[in-house]
């Protein structure tokens, strides 16, 4: 147990990182609000990110720093976007409950 | 080759007339009317040039035109005609032009749309007759499918979108288990070819084992036999017939239908010849029911449209069974019988479609002493229903008498394993279609022109007008012509069936695949003919491909069993041999597979 | 062959004959109805007169000097080919015409009676719109008859067999307006379609029967006249086909069915009778010139073919012979003109066909020449009779019942009429008389081989009771019209007829008187000159196989005469008995005799044995039932409803069922990823569906060679091999390296036998997997 | 209920870290041969702290690089390297490298941040901030209010950041905070601000059954990514330990060639630059025109609806909606 608490290695790293992604996907399904399920996106991109880090620290491979970063760009742009979207949404309909989106089914 | 560029440009023309159409303003339609006529005339003429260039005498494909086109599939753009097609191209390019005088103003909403679609409909099924590519045949198939589907969906009567539905969905399941059928062609014959092609000249070259033959002529006879069709398979023809617009009708009779037969005759028998050997029979069964049956449901139509529609079902009974009968009578016969169907039920179409835009109704009941109202008409009208009731010196006898003819005389002489069951009675019986034919279509011809003219409405029905005049009289010259001259027509194809036939002949005699019985014939592992079980009779297979041989001599006798498939599974041959000896010793472990599979090949093998 | 030694006219201009109506055809059905009437006259008239004139040259030109010169090849006449219609593979049909004796004959009579009937016609139609029609179809159906009788072979005469069939569906349903006429005119059709339908299927036989049973020389196959004559393909007839009998009889029996539609007899006579709803006219032509005797030419024609099979013979003779009794029976009782002259023609068509089944082809062709002339003239004068009783405005000009005493009304038609029933009561010396007499005759003498004994006497007194009743119900005719005084208005104001009708009449009278003898009796001790016999001679064949005994059976000049008389004595006695009943118009006898005994007899005849009731019932109703049946049940349910819309119904609840989760909420998609990533983990968790880790060994000589297979995913891809290879159940070192363990995929070792174990060890996660297999060299050395 | 279910996972998650939990099975420390410990003393010279009661302070293990996938055969490498634990006489340690035949590949002076038991600081700060990032994820996720989610949504950035700095990623840790917790969540703030409405129902509507499914669908997830990734292990426990040795990087292409190498600290500008622009050039360049395009995008779809100017933007902005 002591070694657990006081002996960081990779595990810890890589069970925060899928413990965060999975606190992201429970965000993504049970949320309504555009805003936070965006948040819940970002919050799964990090995730990856601290996977991707932590083992390119463990195979002393320095490429994957590149790839966070452009994660991090991609997370950027998705959440302009998203965010524009959110804002026409709202103008359009004045609410922002996903499932309330539901033009195009009907 | 001389005239190649014949049929590029025949296939070109149409596309751009359709291009051109939609590049003017919506509103004009006798524009729109004009450009279609017109680029359909100037098709025709062209199309003409192909008879110039034809050369009756021989029986190869001519006019071929060929180019590269996907070369990662190995697929070109080859075209050309013989015998058997350029006659239904002219067919294809004649009637263009006469549906759409005879349709004429008919047509109000989306004028500009129609004649493209018709336009594109004409390029697609001109390429389906003149592909000499797998791959550019399902194409064009294809192709052709579509602007149907617009006709019969947009301009249609009042349950058209069921009809094109049902039109679309029956052709598809037929076209798809034929795509699978195709590329399990295009793997075997690429590794037997050594290099993966779709031309069908190569691929004719190539024979598949014999079960797969089976089923591959399975899959396409499925897709031909719905575009034929076949007796069971007919339902969609009444539906599409009585919704489609006139033209629609006209072009799905004229032309589409003869893509089943015609699919038969270049695809299907040539590329599997043991599977139409195994089918054959069941199919000209099939299609003498489909005769009978065509004729007595029209019989009981009081629409005349759905009435013209089954005896379409029962003609096309003919063409089919003369195809089967495999005799050089039949397929003359049924060719002609596809020329002659074309322009007798175009023109019963046309007919009914005056009669429709005058009275706004297909129902018999409605209809009675037209005759004294349309004199012209009734008479000329008279001559169409003649001819498709196949009195003689009218085209639809020469047709109906040839393969009636040809299924009489199956089997004569003895074709190695193909021969019809009961062919006298088959005959027979596909003869009582005669005097069907003429019980159903009498029967209409007197419901609609004879009787008191007790209709009120029928009291002011103009006489033909002069468009419908000139859209008649090309048709009935037509009739006569192709009744009183057949010879020419005949001739011109002869080479061509009897190269098919001899093909036919040739190659379901020789064995080639794993031990197999049927007719008189059995063959066993390694390509030799048993005539009876009792005798075996050294026969050395004729014409294997090279892939073929090279497999046969690679592998000992033992394997044989497995390898034998000398086309395509050449490779799968060799190897199999290579681990036939180490198999045996690898007991137990997995890769014993193929060896047990050598094992029971060889239990097959030995007779 | 001998077609170099013709002039132009016989090898060019055969063609005219049946052209030359066909033209006159295609200007009045064309052009017809901006023509004025006397152009359509002319036209029609000038075409067949035409066509007659030059019928005539051709057979007392060229045909007469070839039969003077060569009798034989007159059988076979000179053909004028115009070219070749079909040709498939070994079939070959040429568009050609042949004028042999035979033929002849047969344009003589056509184009004869037919000008006199297109003559009559002009008067007849006069006041008829729509007579351009009428003559260009008039015209049509002499061409096409004129096609049939020289075709040259047998697809040929299909075209004018067919052809005839159409023009009595135009002309019977002439008056369309009428449902039941047009009816009748379809009815005509589609019966004759049937024999049509045999027609073929004889065709077929035959083509089949001399192609495949003989190679590939020209005369086989050909379906050409001359070629199926030839002594060559005689044995192909001998054959044995269909229970055992003989190819010819199969073959001619089909073709004879086909002749029964043709010429009306059981059981396809029932359009005929019908058939009187065309024009007069029209009936004449039918019945006297053209259709009828289509198939009776045609039996003669093929006489060859049915001589070769006593079955064949033995069938045409017996349905002659019924025909002609049930005909004449049912000629009794009816009561409209035309319909006793249609049965009494069905009954004289069973006389030919009696004749043709006994082989006495001369009888036939005689008689239907005979017959041609009094009953175009018996039909003429009926019409003649109606149209005046018509300009009289009787309702129903045919009744006979409201004529009666019109000899003094129209004492042309009257006489005509008379001389034609003593012709056709077989009175000497009218021309029935002989042609009737020779049939009898020769049905009398006939033995073939393979009949049963006395049935040619049979089918003698079937005829003579035939012949009574043709003599009784002609001349009850003759009296009811004639007779008497009129027995209503009409026919007491009515007018004899214009010229037009009454010339061709008195011509027709004439030839009735006359014709016959050009066929006179055949004596041992005297010699009378049988001019068709001799003419025919050659067309026709003697012979009841193509190497078979003769079939001329001539009894002693005794037999002949008493043979006459006895057919005299029956036609005489037919006429006192219909003069006993119906001398004075309808008596009172004969209807109490209808009322009483005789009731059912009179009704069957009256309604011809209900021919017609049970075809509807056995045949048109069921077909009707079957025909809409198909239509509502396998079309409509089994296929559409139940196959078709059935198996779209099926994949459309699938489709339902998949739209839960294609329902656009992109969160619902999510729910499917966890689930499914949730899923992929269970599933390599709990059961380990990877391949299980093993190795493969193979023995090379005294090698071992093992190769691991480590399962695949994360335990595969980067894991450690282990090896124990001594058996000793530890971690082997690897040789090489000190210190190190063996880890490798492919080991080898060399003569070992025993336990092998393999340890797949995975760095990631520490998961480790025992394999082990125990190798006995001698054992898989021996596994072989 | 959606909460309790979250939080039970948070901590599940944490928790399950027991599951990775197992028996220190480095093996012990040997002594070094001969010419190893030869090669350390001559690289380290008088640090080498001295030789106490026996107990050498050369310590050897052997070390192989990982298994490597050579075409669809995972083989082990030879031995390349020894490396060798140096007690120094300051107390810190000295991680050498040393070649077989005893030269000396590299020197690390071990920072004990990740090193086993050296300092349980280093253990302190990582759980605080494992702490703060999974802590402020919940919080995201719960809060009914989003300005309080946004907030929670900032501080689990700086958590990660922090993660990311241990893990010798400074520079990609002063990235996360100044574009995430910087730019996209003020982003975040003002659309929260534009919108300004609390939403009324939190949880998205699914059936009793739906939730439990879902909940033992994710907690089934956690428990066994825990159990497969705590078994990570590094391929080499010491050099893991110790600090990341200099990356070598090609700093000059010719046509596809290196001609220049240089050697940048792990995880530094440059380091990570270097790659960015060598090897990474094209993603580089793709994101560039990404994030161009997601700007005018923006722009596009943001653009105030009601403009009676012009038409286009009105029905663009009503198929973005």
């Amino acid at each position: 147990m002591s070694n657990l608490l006081w002996n960081i290695g990779y595990p810890h790293f890589l069970v925060l990182a899928a413990v965060l992604f999975l606190i992201g996907v429970v965000g993504v399904l049970v949320r309504r609000n555009a805003l936070i399920i965006l948040m819940s996106v970002e919050l799964m991109l990090n995730a990856a990110n601290v996977t991707l880090l932590a083992f390119s620290r463990m195979w002393g491979d320095i490429s994957a720093h590149t790839f966070a970063l452009i994660v991090i760009a991609v997370a950027a742009a998705e959440a302009s976007v998203g965010l524009a979207i959110v804002v026409a949404v709202f103008r359009g309909r004045h609410n922002v409950e996903v499932d309330r989106l539901n033009t195009l089914r009907h | 080759m001389l005239g190649s560029f014949v049929l590029p440009l025949i296939l070109g023309l149409p596309v751009l007339g359709a291009i051109l159409v939609m590049c003017t303003p919506k509103t004009e339609t006798t524009l729109h009317r004009g450009i279609g006529m017109a680029v359909t005339l100037i098709t025709f003429f062209v199309s003409l040039l192909t008879l110039s260039y034809f050369n009756p005498k021989e029986a190869g494909f001519q006019l071929v035109f060929d180019v590269e086109w996907i070369p990662g599939l190995g697929a070109h753009f080859k075209t050309g005609v013989d015998g058997i097609s350029v006659f239904l191209v002219i067919l294809t390019t004649f009637l263009m032009p006469l549906t759409l005088l005879g349709t004429g103003k008919a047509i109000e909403k989306n004028v500009r749309e129609f004649i493209a679609a018709m336009l594109v409909l004409e390029t697609g099924m001109l390429g389906a007759f003149v592909a000499l590519d797998v791959f550019l045949f399902y194409v064009f198939w294809e192709v052709m499918l579509i602007p149907m589907y617009l006709l019969i969906g947009i301009w249609g009567g009042q349950r058209r979108l069921y009809a094109s539905i049902k039109f679309v969905v029956y052709t598809m399941v037929g076209s798809l288990l034929m795509l699978v059928a195709i590329f399990y062609l295009y793997v075997q014959a690429g590794a037997a070819l050594g290099g993966y092609t779709t031309d069908l000249e190569k691929l004719l070259s190539v024979s598949l084992p014999y079960h797969a033959q089976v089923w591959c002529f399975a899959a396409f006879a499925l897709a031909f036999a719905i575009k034929v069709p076949l007796f069971p398979l007919h339902t969609w023809l009444p539906d599409a017939h009585v919704e489609a617009p006139t033209a629609g009708s006209v072009i799905l009779a004229g032309v589409l239908l003869k893509f089943g037969i015609y699919g038969f005759l270049r695809y299907a028998i040539p590329l599997f010849p043991h599977g139409a050997a195994v089918w054959g029979p069941a199919i000209a069964i099939l299609a003498v029911v489909g005769i009978i049956y065509g004729a007595l449901v029209a019989f009981a139509q009081d629409d005349v449209k759905k009435l013209v529609a089954y005896s379409s079902v029962s003609h096309l009974g003919f063409c089919a069974v003369g195809i089967f009968a495999m005799t050089s009578y039949g397929i003359s016969g049924s060719i002609f019988a596809m020329l002659s169907h074309g322009l007798t039920t175009g023109g019963l179409f046309l007919g009914i479609g005056f009669l429709y835009e005058r009275r706004h109704t297909r129902r018999l009941a409605e209809y009675g002493g037209i005759w004294k109202q349309m004199p012209i008409f009734a008479g000329l009208y008279l001559i169409i229903v003649m001819g498709s009731a196949g009195l003689p010196a009218l085209s639809g006898f020469v047709g109906e008498f040839l393969t009636i003819m040809g299924t009489f005389l199956s089997g004569d002489p003895v074709i190695a394993g193909y021969s019809l069951p009961a062919p006298r009675l088959l005959g027979a019986l596909a003869a009582t279609g005669v005097v069907l034919g003429a019980i159903y279509l009498l029967w209409m011809f007197q419901k609609v022109f004879f009787g008191k003219l007790d209709k009120a409405k029928n009291g002011r029905l103009p006489d033909l007008s002069g468009r419908e005049l000139a859209t008649f009289l090309p048709l009935i010259v037509g009739i006569f012509l192709l009744g009183l001259f057949p010879r020419a027509v005949l001739a011109a194809m002869e080479p061509s069936v009897q190269k098919f036939s001899n093909d036919f002949k040739r190659r379901v005699a020789e064995c080639d695949g794993p031990p197999h019985t049927y007719g008189s014939v059995t063959c066993d592992a390694s390509g030799k003919v048993i005539e009876s079980p009792a005798k075996p009779k050294q026969v050395p297979a004729p014409g294997r491909g090279s892939a073929g041989s090279g497999a046969g001599s690679a592998v000992p006798p033992a394997g044989a069993g497995s390898a034998a498939p000398p086309a395509g599974a050449g490779s799968a041959g060799s190897a199999a041999a290579g681990s036939a000896t180490a198999a045996a010793e690898r007991a137990g472990t997995t890769a014993g597979a193929t060896g047990s599979d050598a094992a029971t090949g060889t239990r097959r093998a030995t007779p | 062959m001998e077609q170099a030694s013709h002039t132009f006219l016989e090898s060019s201009t055969l063609v005219w004959i049946p052209l030359l109506p066909l033209i006159g055809a295609f200007i009045n059905l064309v052009f017809g109805r901006r023509m004025s009437r006397s152009a359509v006259y002319a036209v029609s008239i000038g075409a067949v007169a035409l066509a007659c004139v030059v019928a005539f040259a051709h057979v007392f030109g060229p045909l007469l000097a070839l039969f003077r010169a060569e009798p034989e090849t007159a059988g076979t006449g000179f053909t004028q080919i115009l070219y070749t219609w079909i040709e498939v593979g070994a079939f070959k049909s040429q568009l050609a015409f042949r004028l042999d004796t035979l033929s002849a004959v047969m344009i003589m009579i056509v184009t004869f009676v037919g000008t006199l009937i297109h003559i009559y016609s002009t008067g007849y139609m006069a006041h008829d719109p729509r007579y351009s029609a009428f003559f260009g179809y008039l015209n049509l159906f002499t061409g096409s008859m004129l096609i049939l009788v020289l075709a040259a072979n047998m697809p040929v005469m299909f075209i004018g067999w067919e052809g005839v069939g159409l023009c009595s569906f135009l002309l019977i349903g002439f008056w369309y307006e009428n449902e039941a006429f047009a009816t009748a005119g379809r009815k005509a059709f589609v019966v004759n379609r049937i024999g049509d339908f045999c027609f073929l299927l004889g065709m077929f036989l035959l083509f089949w029967a001399t192609k495949t049973k003989f190679g590939a020389s020209p005369e086989f196959g050909s379906l050409d006249f001359a070629n199926l004559r030839s002594p060559a393909v005689g044995p192909a007839y001998l054959e044995a086909f269909w229970g055992g009998d003989r190819l010819a009889a199969a073959a001619a029996i089909f073709l004879f069915i086909g002749a029964c539609g043709k010429s009306a007899q059981l059981p396809l006579f029932v359009w005929l009778p019908d058939a009187m709803a065309g024009p007069t006219p029209v009936s004449a032509l039918i019945h006297a010139a053209t259709m009828v005797t289509a198939g009776v030419y045609m039996v003669c024609r093929l006489s060859f073919l049915f001589a070769s099979s006593t079955t064949a013979m033995f069938v045409v003779a017996t349905v002659g012979l019924l025909t002609a009794l049930a005909a004449a029976f049912m000629a009794f009782a009816q009561t409209d003109l035309k319909k006793v002259l249609a049965y009494s023609t069905v009954s004289q068509l069973g006389f030919m066909f009696v004749a043709a089944g006994t082989g006495n082809w001369t009888a036939a062709i005689f008689h239907l020449g005979t017959h041609a002339f009094f009953k175009a003239c018996l039909f003429l004068g009926a019409g003649s009779v109606m149209h005046a009783m018509e300009h009289e405005g009787s309702a129903t000009p045919g009744d006979i019942m409201t004529m009666g005493g019109l000899r003094k009304r129209l004492p042309l038609t009257h006489i005509t009429f008379l001389i034609s029933c003593l012709a056709i009561a077989g009175i000497i010396p009218f021309a029935g008389f002989f042609s009737k007499d020779e049939i009898l005759g020769g049905a009398f003498g006939v033995e073939p081989p393979g009949w049963i004994a006395w049935y040619g006497k049979l089918l003698w007194a079937g005829l003579l009771i035939a012949a009574l009743g043709t003599a009784f119900y002609m001349w009850r005719l003759y009296f009811l019209v004639f007779a008497g005084d009129g027995r209503s208005e009409p026919a007491k104001h009515a007018h004899e007829s214009p010229l037009t009708m009454t010339v061709p009449l008195i011509i027709l009278a004439g030839f009735a008187t006359v014709i016959g003898f050009v066929g006179l009796p055949h004596f041992e001790h005297l010699h009378l000159p049988h001019i068709l016999a001799s003419w025919l001679e050659p067309a026709v064949t003697a012979k009841w196989n193509p190497e078979g005994t003769a079939i001329e059976g001539h009894g002693s000049d005794l037999t002949t005469v008493v043979l006459m008389a006895i057919a005299l004595g029956v036609g005489a006695s037919g006429i006192a008995g219909a003069y006993l009943f119906y001398g004075r118009g309808p008596s009172k006898t004969v209807a109490k005799l209808v009322e009483g005994g005789l009731g059912p007899i009179y009704n069957a005849s009256k309604h011809k044995l209900w021919f017609d009731e049970v075809y509807d019932a056995i045949i048109v109703g069921p077909f009707k039932v079957l025909a809409r049946g198909l239509f509502e049940v396998v079309d409509r349910f089994v296929i559409d409803t139940v196959a078709v819309n059935g198996s779209a119904f099926v994949i459309g609840i699938f489709g339902r069922m998949s739209r839960w989760f294609q329902n656009g909420n992109v969160q619902r998609y999510l729910v499917g990823v966890v689930f499914g990533g949730a899923l992929v983990f269970l599933v390599t968790d709990i059961s380990d569906c990877r391949h299980a880790a093993t190795f493969e060994y193979k023995l090379v000589g005294n090698q071992l060679e093992l190769h691991a297979e480590p399962g695949e995913g994360v335990e595969g891809a980067t894991a450690k091999i282990y090896w124990d290879l001594d058996g000793d159940g530890e971690k082997d070192k690897d040789p090489a390296k000190p210190g190190e363990l063996l880890d490798k995929r492919d080991v080898t070792v060399s003569g070992y036998s025993g336990p092998v174990t393999m340890w797949v060890s995975d760095p990631i996660t520490r998961k480790e997997v025992k394999v082990t297999k125990t190798i006995d060299l001698n054992v898989s050395k021996g596994a072989k | 209920m959606s909460r309790i279910l979250i939080v039970m996972v948070a901590v599940l998650g944490i928790g399950a870290l027991g599951a990775s939990a197992r028996a220190d099975d480095a093996p012990p420390p040997a002594a070094c041969p001969r010419e190893i410990e030869l090669g350390v003393r001559n690289a380290l010279g008088p640090m080498v702290a001295a030789t106490t009661a026996g107990q050498t302070p050369i310590t050897c293990r052997v070390s192989r690089p990982p298994t490597h996938l050579e075409n669809g055969v995972a083989n082990a490498g030879a031995v390349e390297s020894v490396i060798a634990q140096a007690q120094l006489s300051d107390g810190r340690t000295a991680v050498v490298e040393v070649a077989p035949t005893g030269k000396v590949l590299s020197v690390h002076y071990a920072h004990s941040d990740l090193s086993g038991s050296s300092t349980k600081a280093m253990a302190l700060v990582f759980w605080i901030f494992a702490l703060v990032s999974v802590g402020g994820a919940v919080f995201v996720i719960t809060r009914k209010n989003l300005i309080a989610a946004v907030m929670g949504m900032v501080g689990s950035f700086l958590g990660i950041a922090a993660i990311y700095m241990m893990l010798y990623a400074q520079f990609l840790a002063v990235v996360q905070m100044l574009v995430y917790a910087g730019a996209i969540m003020v982003l975040f703030v003002f659309v929260v601000m534009i919108l300004n409405r609390p939403e009324d129902e939190p949880v998205a509507p699914t059936g009793r059954i739906g939730q439990g499914l879902g909940g033992a669908a994710i907690l089934y997830l956690v428990v066994r990514l825990i159990w497969l990734l705590g078994r990570v292990e590094p391929p080499n426990a010491e050099l893991a330990a110790a600090a990341p040795p200099p990356v070598d990087q090609c700093i000059e292409w010719q046509n596809h060639a290196c001609v220049q190498m240089g050697s940048y600290d792990w995880g530094s500008v440059r380091s990570v630059g270097t790659d960015l622009f060598g090897a990474g050039l094209f993603p580089f360049e793709a994101i560039s025109i990404l994030l161009l395009l997601a700007v005018v995008g923006a722009i596009a779809i943001a653009r105030p609806l009601h403009t009676e100017d012009d038409a286009p933007a009105k029905t663009r902005a009503e198929g973005a909606a």
